[in-house]
């Protein structure tokens, strides 16, 4: 392998990974919070690419990109409010279950309403602009995709460790019932959470797409998975573990596929995941609190 | 009479009718396969699926492990009884892109000499077998880990499994990608045997699916059973009343990756032709969704969800999907892609409002069936959910064992063994 | 009394009823294709919606299920049709499909016409299945030896895993092109369900080919057309019959230009009779229903399509042929049968196969399947 | 009729991070003996209980059951830098039985948080804990080839149940008994174990006075009926005094006082510590 | 008017009657206790009072406004504290988030890092351990803490239940001498003890529940002489 194609692959990898950094962070947060695997967060995820394609035949992108993620946020928050919260008390695989179905009926919708082709993303034009470095070439949305992942993840978890929010949001993630005899408003920070995962997965739907150019409804499947994965390995419930499984698994993806093993690239990325909790069986950054006995 | 007393021997009778009524009528349906084929293959299906619904609840349900695996144990047991009962004479068409491994075409040859039927018995055990030596090992390891991260690691195992099988290395031995076909089906295919067509295509798997849920449920009943479900509530306790828990929780994980497997060699069979995408986590979380339906830790629960939804998704809501057209008026929505969202809409309805699943913890129980039948006519209001749990009053004795013969003494009576 | 053949809105109320099951996928990876073949069947059944057997008017229902692209699907669809007691299927675009439910219809002994399921596993050892459209094999060769005329030495390939279609075509693209003198460059394998090909088109790009031959399904095709040109890669890319649909183009813009594919019918080429009012009607039938027209991505007339309505034609003469319902009676009819479709004369070799050796090749122009030449081999 | 002491510590210390929960404790008991852990919140009385019973790897000492090592540690890795505690150095033997394997020798415990199986009834959280005991394998219990020994199980449940006084609530959910039955449960259930050395942690918190007085009285009785030797930590002085033979007082993670109750009552350190000047 | 008025209040988990009708009222600054055996509905009555269950009927007034079945962050609002049964600490916060979390409604930030030193001061064990995770501490450790933090939201009524459970005996005394030294700063106090001897002792008022019905109630030292109370509740004094 060159220099350049290596660098190339290096480049393609660490902007997967950005990308996916941002979904994952989605389903730490919920899992943080509710204990609960999200699965519809990569069908919102999914939803957000329809967003745009909708929006931009109306709009001009500038004003989509604001739109997009205000939809998502809502579509978000609709789906806390409408599947989850009445399962509150609910046994924990019943919301499970709940969130499966909601990722089927997005998933089932969007076929349904939009059909199983692909529909084209629209192109951000500023976004796709070619840069091209001696024999590297890709589009601004390559560079730009881990940037702002990292200035995102910052903000958030300067709001997770320094702000009130971040505290009571750790306080409900333990004990409902006593949170709210902290007088913790606990459906507000709940929906707060997704808020803030779907508007990370709406920019991350926005980068992910912009550079993958299409959409079908089950886009989401597979990077959902494999966020999934990275949030995970990374330590679930924690923002910079999510982080970093986010690149790791984008890198290693991307290497793998590029050494002729794609068969493999997804079984690596499991593969991975079971070897690093097998030493660390929290994850990377999870923290390893068992009850005292 | 209102005031009958529900005596243990009525459960027995009433299940025996019950069973030879089942029996008759999938004799029935099976000779007459070809009119209601759709049946019958909903019927198949749903009979494969409440076998892997079962194991896997024997393990998220019974044992509290949130396991994942089951779709790579159900690749195992489908490639593994595959591979071996592919009729010789189809190997080659098979295997047309690569060619089969000479070895295997050995081993195949060799076994060949064994009646259809023996052969496939063979391959299923096989399956089970050689899926339980990976539960085994993979046990060691994973099942140390925690709620969802042992979900997302056996979940891990499950796709590892489905991309060896899938890759191009194995070509030879698994069709890589491509899948296999021409996998023998359950019943008589070929006319001109003893028995009539089809005959078997629903006793067959009939009868798998009541020995392997029958030794489950044993499995739970005894005091292995009661030692998972003391895992399931709290480790650190039943660890310190002397259950070891790698052991057991590597003792569910086998036993029930080994029925999974099995199950999964019925499916190829069901299939009859099978590739490597088929068993992706989709598999799994529609087995998952079968368990929690019908009621995590009831196995009648389990069964009964596997019926329910496998009918639902496949049959009764197909309608959906063709337009529909009533004295000119086309009704609104009724499309391609319809099917599937009503579906959804029917999950979600049922997980909001049947939280603990149609069954709840509780078993199906002709007593139970009695009581609420009779508190209907006497016309006391019944609570949704608590149709079918009834606690057992609080014996003069502890409760036997296994439920007596009929004709054996009735309780009440205390006798002393 | 029924006018027989004369199109009407509603359903004949014939009491008589024979059944033709449409197996195809409508969702899933190969929806769009499926769709259009769907269309081709749909139009032809408009046309000819009843049939005499006997000397009784039979109204044609079809029984149209989705086998969703997937190989599971299919068997359980598959198993739908056999108890719905259909006479004879036509299906499935998609031939990993094809071949997963080739067995239930063949033990139900029903027989089946692909319209254009081009891989060899589709009808070979399997007495029930026919096909209306040319083989892989076919069509590999025409491809490679298209790539070597337009100069090209050096060629990459990229397939995808599982797919029987396009690791088939591949492969025998890859022989022919070999055989022909050709290198291949790079071999390269994506998953079903990938949407990223930066990686393995890297690695094509380091080969640097002249011609990229890439067969896959229309969902993948716009991406890799993309993610190719914006990686900078400038070879020319080629594929299969699949490509040839509209949202590739509207979907891939102006990096699509230059692609070219092979098909089975083209509709500028009215040379036959046949083929020119086809086309008209065809067009007409699109244009009236805005569900279609948007699906079908405009009033483009799709090889698939034709071929549906070959396959529909050919089903129907059978039939009429056998002067029964019976699956066994048409099956035995079909073997024997000859007739003159949209695309080309149809009749079967001994595997079902039709036999066809002619080819189009097109190219993307100005936003447009354009027709470049005709193939034909011996 | 002092012979081998049932359960003996040396050096047995604990420490998580940089906090030294237990240090250096060195104790015995002989058979038939009540003894108490006491000590001030936090001193170390539970994670005594928890080194004992394997939930953790001793940091450094050993734990001897009837003359036999079954917990042995010294501190390795991190803990080599960071350890605080004495005797460094003096063992270089490691050996941790799992919690179950030490259930299976006779020690059977309750916990401070009570930990029932919560979802499942009363009768079954006894006959649970007689699996340990059971002879039969997997098969043999499913196909009921040991119904004799199953049966015996569940007979002996329900006697103990009768002698907490629970067979009449026999087949409630566990987490459906107020608190104090809850307790009682805890300890049939470790009684299921057929212990020689029976731990409890607070076995009294939660309980009024009068209530302690009977579960005094209880412990008492169980010795004797079970021949246990009895370990127990509890904040009630009245219970403590009443029935042990002999105290071990905690701070801090040492070992202040050792003797009989009178003798713990007048000594100087133990009231500064833990008792309050006046009783 | 009392502060909080419970009039008739029934409360049922599934089938069980955990209180069949209870009334009792806690006057501004008293402290008042309820006392009873094991099951007898203490915990149920103050987790109504806080919204965690839903009662069946009946009323409770707090400041004249009816609080049944408000939500229990309402209620908290209102200025009502609760130090659940069974400490409930926040197993994954630091001993000073758990003690900040407690002061969540407050906005005072100054007073709420006097409060903060002043827990600290009467438990100095927290102090020591402020950055030590909440879920490690040892059982008393977390009973101080639970107590601590419901001190930190410095409401008006405190409901304690079973403050003492698990507290070593010295620590045990001081714990009754701060709800008297709660009581003096103006606050009033509803306590569930079990240390009943103690509790009667310092209560204005006290109520004995037996199986969901109130039996008995009285000054707390009348109940201290009352001989159905020594029987059944306060044992053989040693
Ligand atoms: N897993 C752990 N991680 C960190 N510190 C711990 C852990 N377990 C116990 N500790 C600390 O060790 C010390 C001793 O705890 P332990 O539970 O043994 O106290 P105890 O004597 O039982 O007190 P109490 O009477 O309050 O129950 C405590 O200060 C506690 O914070
Ligand atoms: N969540 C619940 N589900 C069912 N029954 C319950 C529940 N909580 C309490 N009970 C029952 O309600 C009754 C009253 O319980 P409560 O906890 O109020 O008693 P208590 O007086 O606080 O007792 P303790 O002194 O043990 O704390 C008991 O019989 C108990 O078993
Ligand atoms: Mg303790
Ligand atoms: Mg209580």
């Amino acid at each position: 392998m060159s220099f350049v194609t290596f660098i190339q692959h290096c480049l393609t990898g660490v902007s997967l990974g950005g990308a996916y950094a941002l979904i994952a962070i989605g389903y730490s947060m919920v899992y943080g919070i509710l204990l609960l695997i999200n699965f519809a967060h990569a069908d919102i995820f999914m939803m957000a690419g329809y967003f745009m394609i909708f929006s931009v035949s109306s709009f001009p992108w500038q004003i989509s990109i604001p739109i997009v993620i205000l939809g998502t946020v809502v579509l978000g928050v609709l789906i806390e409010k409408a599947a989850y919260m009445p399962l509150r008390s609910a046994p924990r695989m019943s919301i499970m279950i709940s969130a499966i179905g909601v990722s089927y009926l997005l998933q089932n919708l969007a076929t349904y309403l939009f059909s199983a082709l692909p529909q084209a993303y629209p192109a951000i034009p500023p976004l796709k602009r070619q840069i091209r470095i001696g024999e590297v070439s890709a589009s601004l949305v390559t560079f730009l995709t881990p940037v702002l992942t990292i200035i995102l993840v910052f903000l958030l978890i300067f709001l997770l460790r320094k702000t009130k929010i971040g505290m009571a949001m750790r306080a409900v993630s333990k004990d409902y019932d006593t949170s709210k005899l902290m007088g913790i408003k606990i459906n507000s920070i709940i929906s707060l959470t997704f808020v803030i995962g779907s508007a990370l997965a709406a920019v991350g739907s926005i980068l992910y797409f912009t550079d993958r150019m299409s959409v079908t409804p089950f886009s989401g499947v597979l990077p959902g998975l494999k966020c999934f994965v990275a949030a995970v390995l990374g330590g679930i419930g924690s923002v910079p573990g999510a982080v970093i499984g986010g690149f790791l698994i984008g890198l290693s993806e991307t290497f793998l596929v590029a050494l002729g093993y794609s068969t493999f690239s997804d079984a690596f990325t499991f593969l991975l995941l079971i070897l690093i909790l097998l030493f660390r069986p929290t994850g990377l950054m999870g923290e390893d609190l068992q009850d005292k006995v | 009479m209102n005031q009958t007393v529900w005596k243990k021997r009525y459960s027995f009778y009433l299940s025996l009718l019950v069973l030879l009524v089942a029996l008759g009528l999938l004799f029935w349906l099976e000779v007459n396969k070809s009119n209601y084929g759709m049946a019958v293959s909903v019927i198949q299906k749903s009979l494969v699926f409440s076998v892997v619904a079962v194991s896997m609840n024997l393990l998220n349900g019974f044992t509290g492990m949130f396991s994942l695996g089951q779709a790579g144990f159900m690749a195992i047991g489908a490639y593994t009884t595959a591979i071996l009962t592919i009729p010789l004479s189809r190997v080659d068409g098979v295997y047309y892109m690569k060619g089969v491994a000479p070895w295997l075409k050995g081993v195949k040859t060799t076994l060949s000499v064994l009646p259809e039927p023996l052969l496939i018995v063979f391959a299923l055990l096989i399956g089970g077998m050689i899926a339980g030596i990976f539960a085994f090992f993979i046990g060691i390891p994973v099942l140390r880990l925690k709620s969802d991260y042992l979900a997302i690691a056996t979940l891990g195992f499950s796709e590892i499994v489905r991309a060896v099988i899938s890759s191009p290395q194995l070509d030879r031995v698994t069709n890589g990608s491509y899948g296999l076909k021409n996998i023998p089906g359950f019943g008589v295919t070929q006319a001109g045997g003893v028995l009539p067509v089809g005959a078997g295509s629903l006793l067959i798997p009939f009868f798998f699916a009541l020995t392997t849920i029958a030794f489950i449920v044993l499995v739970i009943n005894s005091s292995y059973g009661r030692a998972f479900k003391a895992i399931r509530e709290d480790e650190v306790a039943a660890e310190a009343m002397g259950i070891n828990l790698l052991k057991h929780k590597q003792l569910a994980f086998v036993i029930s990756s080994v029925i999974t497997a099995m199950a999964g060699g019925m499916l190829a069979m069901y299939m009859r032709s099978i590739e490597a995408r088929a068993f992706s986590v989709t598999l799994t979380y529609d087995i998952l969704l079968i368990v929690v339906i019908g009621g995590l830790g009831s196995v009648s629960g389990s069964v009964l969800g596997a019926f329910v939804v496998t009918f639902a998704k496949d049959w009764f809501l197909r309608f959906f999907d063709s337009p529909l057209v009533i004295g000119g008026f086309q009704v609104p929505f009724l499309r391609m892609g319809f099917r599937m969202v009503v579906f959804s809409i029917l999950l979600m309805i049922v997980v909001l409002f049947y939280r603990r699943g149609l069954m709840g913890s509780s078993e199906f129980s002709w007593k139970g069936i009695f009581r609420w039948i009779r508190r209907k006519k006497e016309g006391v209001e019944t609570t949704k959910g608590e149709m079918i749990d009834y606690p057992d009053p609080p014996p003069a004795k502890p409760a036997p064992l296994i439920p007596d013969p009929p004709g054996a003494p009735q309780e009440g009576g205390r006798d002393e063994r | 009394a029924q006018t027989p053949s004369a199109p009407t809105d509603e359903q004949p109320s014939s009491d008589k009823v024979i059944r033709i099951g449409v197996f195809q996928p409508v969702t899933g990876e190969n929806g769009g294709g499926g769709f259009q073949e769907v269309l081709g069947i749909r139009y032809a059944h408009e046309k000819f919606p009843t049939i005499d057997i006997d000397g009784e008017t039979y109204a044609i229902e079809l029984v149209e299920v989705d086998n969703k692209s997937d190989k599971t699907e299919a068997v359980t669809v598959a198993a739908n049709l056999v108890s719905r007691q259909v006479s004879i299927v036509i299906g499935s675009y998609g031939s990993g499909v094809s071949i997963a439910a080739g067995p239930t219809f063949e033990e139900a002994q029903i027989p089946v016409i692909a319209p254009s399921a081009t891989n060899p596993q589709v009808t070979e050892g399997n007495d029930y299945y026919f096909r209306v459209c040319f083989l892989d094999p076919f069509q590999g060769k025409v491809m490679a030896t298209y790539a070597i005329d337009n100069g090209a030495t050096k060629a990459a390939v990229i397939t995808q895993l599982g797919d029987d279609y396009s690791s088939g075509l591949g492969n025998f693209f890859l022989k022919a092109f070999a055989d022909l003198g050709g290198e291949i460059v790079s071999e390269q394998q994506f998953q079903t369900n990938q949407t990223d090909f930066k990686a393995i088109l890297t690695n094509i790009k380091a080969a640097d080919p002249d011609v990229i031959f890439a067969p896959s399904s229309i969902a993948t095709a716009p991406l890799l057309i993309k993610q190719a040109r914006e990686l900078g890669i400038t070879a020319q890319i080629m594929a299969g019959d699949t490509w040839e649909n509209q949202t590739i183009i509207d979907n891939a813009g102006e990096d699509a230009e230059g692609v070219a594919i092979s098909t089975f019918f083209d509709e500028n080429d009215t040379s036959t009779p046949l083929a020119g009012e086809f086309v008209t009607g065809f067009k007409e039938f699109i244009n009236a229903n805005s569900e279609y027209y948007n699906k079908n991505g405009g009033d483009g007339v799709a090889a698939v399509s034709a071929l549906g309505y070959d396959a529909y034609l050919t089903a129907y003469e059978a039939i009429k042929a056998a002067q029964s319902t019976d699956s066994v009676a048409i099956r035995d009819a079909l073997v024997g049968i000859e007739l003159e479709g949209v695309t080309g004369a149809i009749a079967f070799d001994e595997n079902g196969d039709a036999k066809k050796n002619m080819a189009y090749i097109k190219v993307i122009q100005g936003g447009q399947f354009t027709f470049d030449k005709t193939v034909m081999t011996e | 009729m002092k012979d081998k002491p049932v359960l003996s510590t040396q050096d047995l210390t604990m420490q998580f991070g940089g906090v030294v929960a237990l240090n250096n404790l060195t104790m015995r008991i002989d058979p038939g003996e009540i003894v108490a852990l006491i000590g001030p919140n936090g001193a170390g009385k539970t994670t005594a209980f928890n080194a004992i019973t394997g939930v953790y790897p001793p940091t450094n000492g050993f734990v001897e059951l009837e003359g036999k090592i079954i917990q042995q540690g010294f501190p390795k890795g991190k803990m080599k830098r960071l350890y605080a505690g004495e005797n460094a150095g003096k063992y270089t033997k490691s050996l941790s039985l799992t919690p179950d394997r030490i259930t299976k020798k006779g020690v059977a415990r309750t916990f401070q948080n009570i930990r029932l199986f919560k979802n499942l009834t009363v009768f079954e959280n006894v006959l649970i804990a007689h699996h340990t005991n059971m002879k039969a394998g997997v098969f043999q219990a499913a196909f009921g080839m040991n119904r004799k020994e199953e049966e015996d199980m569940r007979k002996r449940s329900w006697e103990l149940l009768e002698m907490v006084d629970l067979s009449d609530v026999g087949l409630e959910k566990a987490d459906n008994l107020p608190y104090g039955k809850q307790r009682h449960l805890e300890i049939a259930r470790a009684l299921a174990t057929k212990p020689r050395l029976l731990l409890l942690d607070e076995p009294a918190a939660g309980m009024n006075p009068q209530e302690t007085q009977e579960m005094g009285d209880f412990i008492r009785d169980i010795r004797e009926r079970f021949s246990l030797t009895i370990l127990i930590i509890e904040h009630h002085m009245n219970l403590v005094m009443d029935i042990s033979d002999r105290i071990y007082v905690l701070d801090f993670g040492r070992q202040i006082a050792e003797g009989t109750p009178a003798e713990i009552q007048k000594n100087p350190e133990v009231i500064a510590a833990y008792l309050g000047v006046e009783q | 008017m009392s502060l909080l008025e419970v009039r008739d209040l029934y409360v049922s988990y599934g089938g069980i009657e955990a209180l069949k009708g209870i009334s009792f009222d806690v006057e501004e600054g008293d402290i008042v206790t309820l006392i009873g055996a094991n099951g007898a509905g203490k915990s149920t009555t103050l987790n109504c009072i806080s919204g965690l269950v839903r009662a069946a009927s009946g009323t409770i007034r707090y400041n004249g406004e009816e609080i049944q079945n408000m939500d229990s962050q309402k209620v908290v609002s209102r200025g009502i504290s609760l130090v659940p049964e069974g400490r409930k600490v926040f197993p994954n916060l630091t001993v000073r988030e758990n003690l900040l979390i407690g002061a969540y409604l407050r906005k005072d930030k100054a007073e709420i890092q006097e409060d903060l030193r002043k827990i600290y001061e009467l438990f100095p064990r927290l102090e020591e351990r402020h950055w030590q995770a909440a879920g490690t501490l040892s059982g008393g450790e977390q009973q101080m803490l639970a107590v601590g933090r419901g001190l930190m939201a410095s409401p008006h009524l405190l409901m304690l239940d079973e403050p003492s459970l698990g507290l070593a005996p010295q620590l045990v005394k001081d714990i009754f001498s701060i709800i008297v030294r709660i009581q003096e700063m103006g606050k009033t106090v509803l306590l569930i003890e079990q240390n009943a001897n103690a509790a009667l002792n310092i209560a204005n008022r006290a109520y004995v529940l037996s199986t969901g019905e109130i039996i008995k109630s009285g000054a707390g030292k009348e109940l201290l002489d009352d001989q159905d109370v020594k029987d059944a509740y306060l044992g053989v004094q040693a």
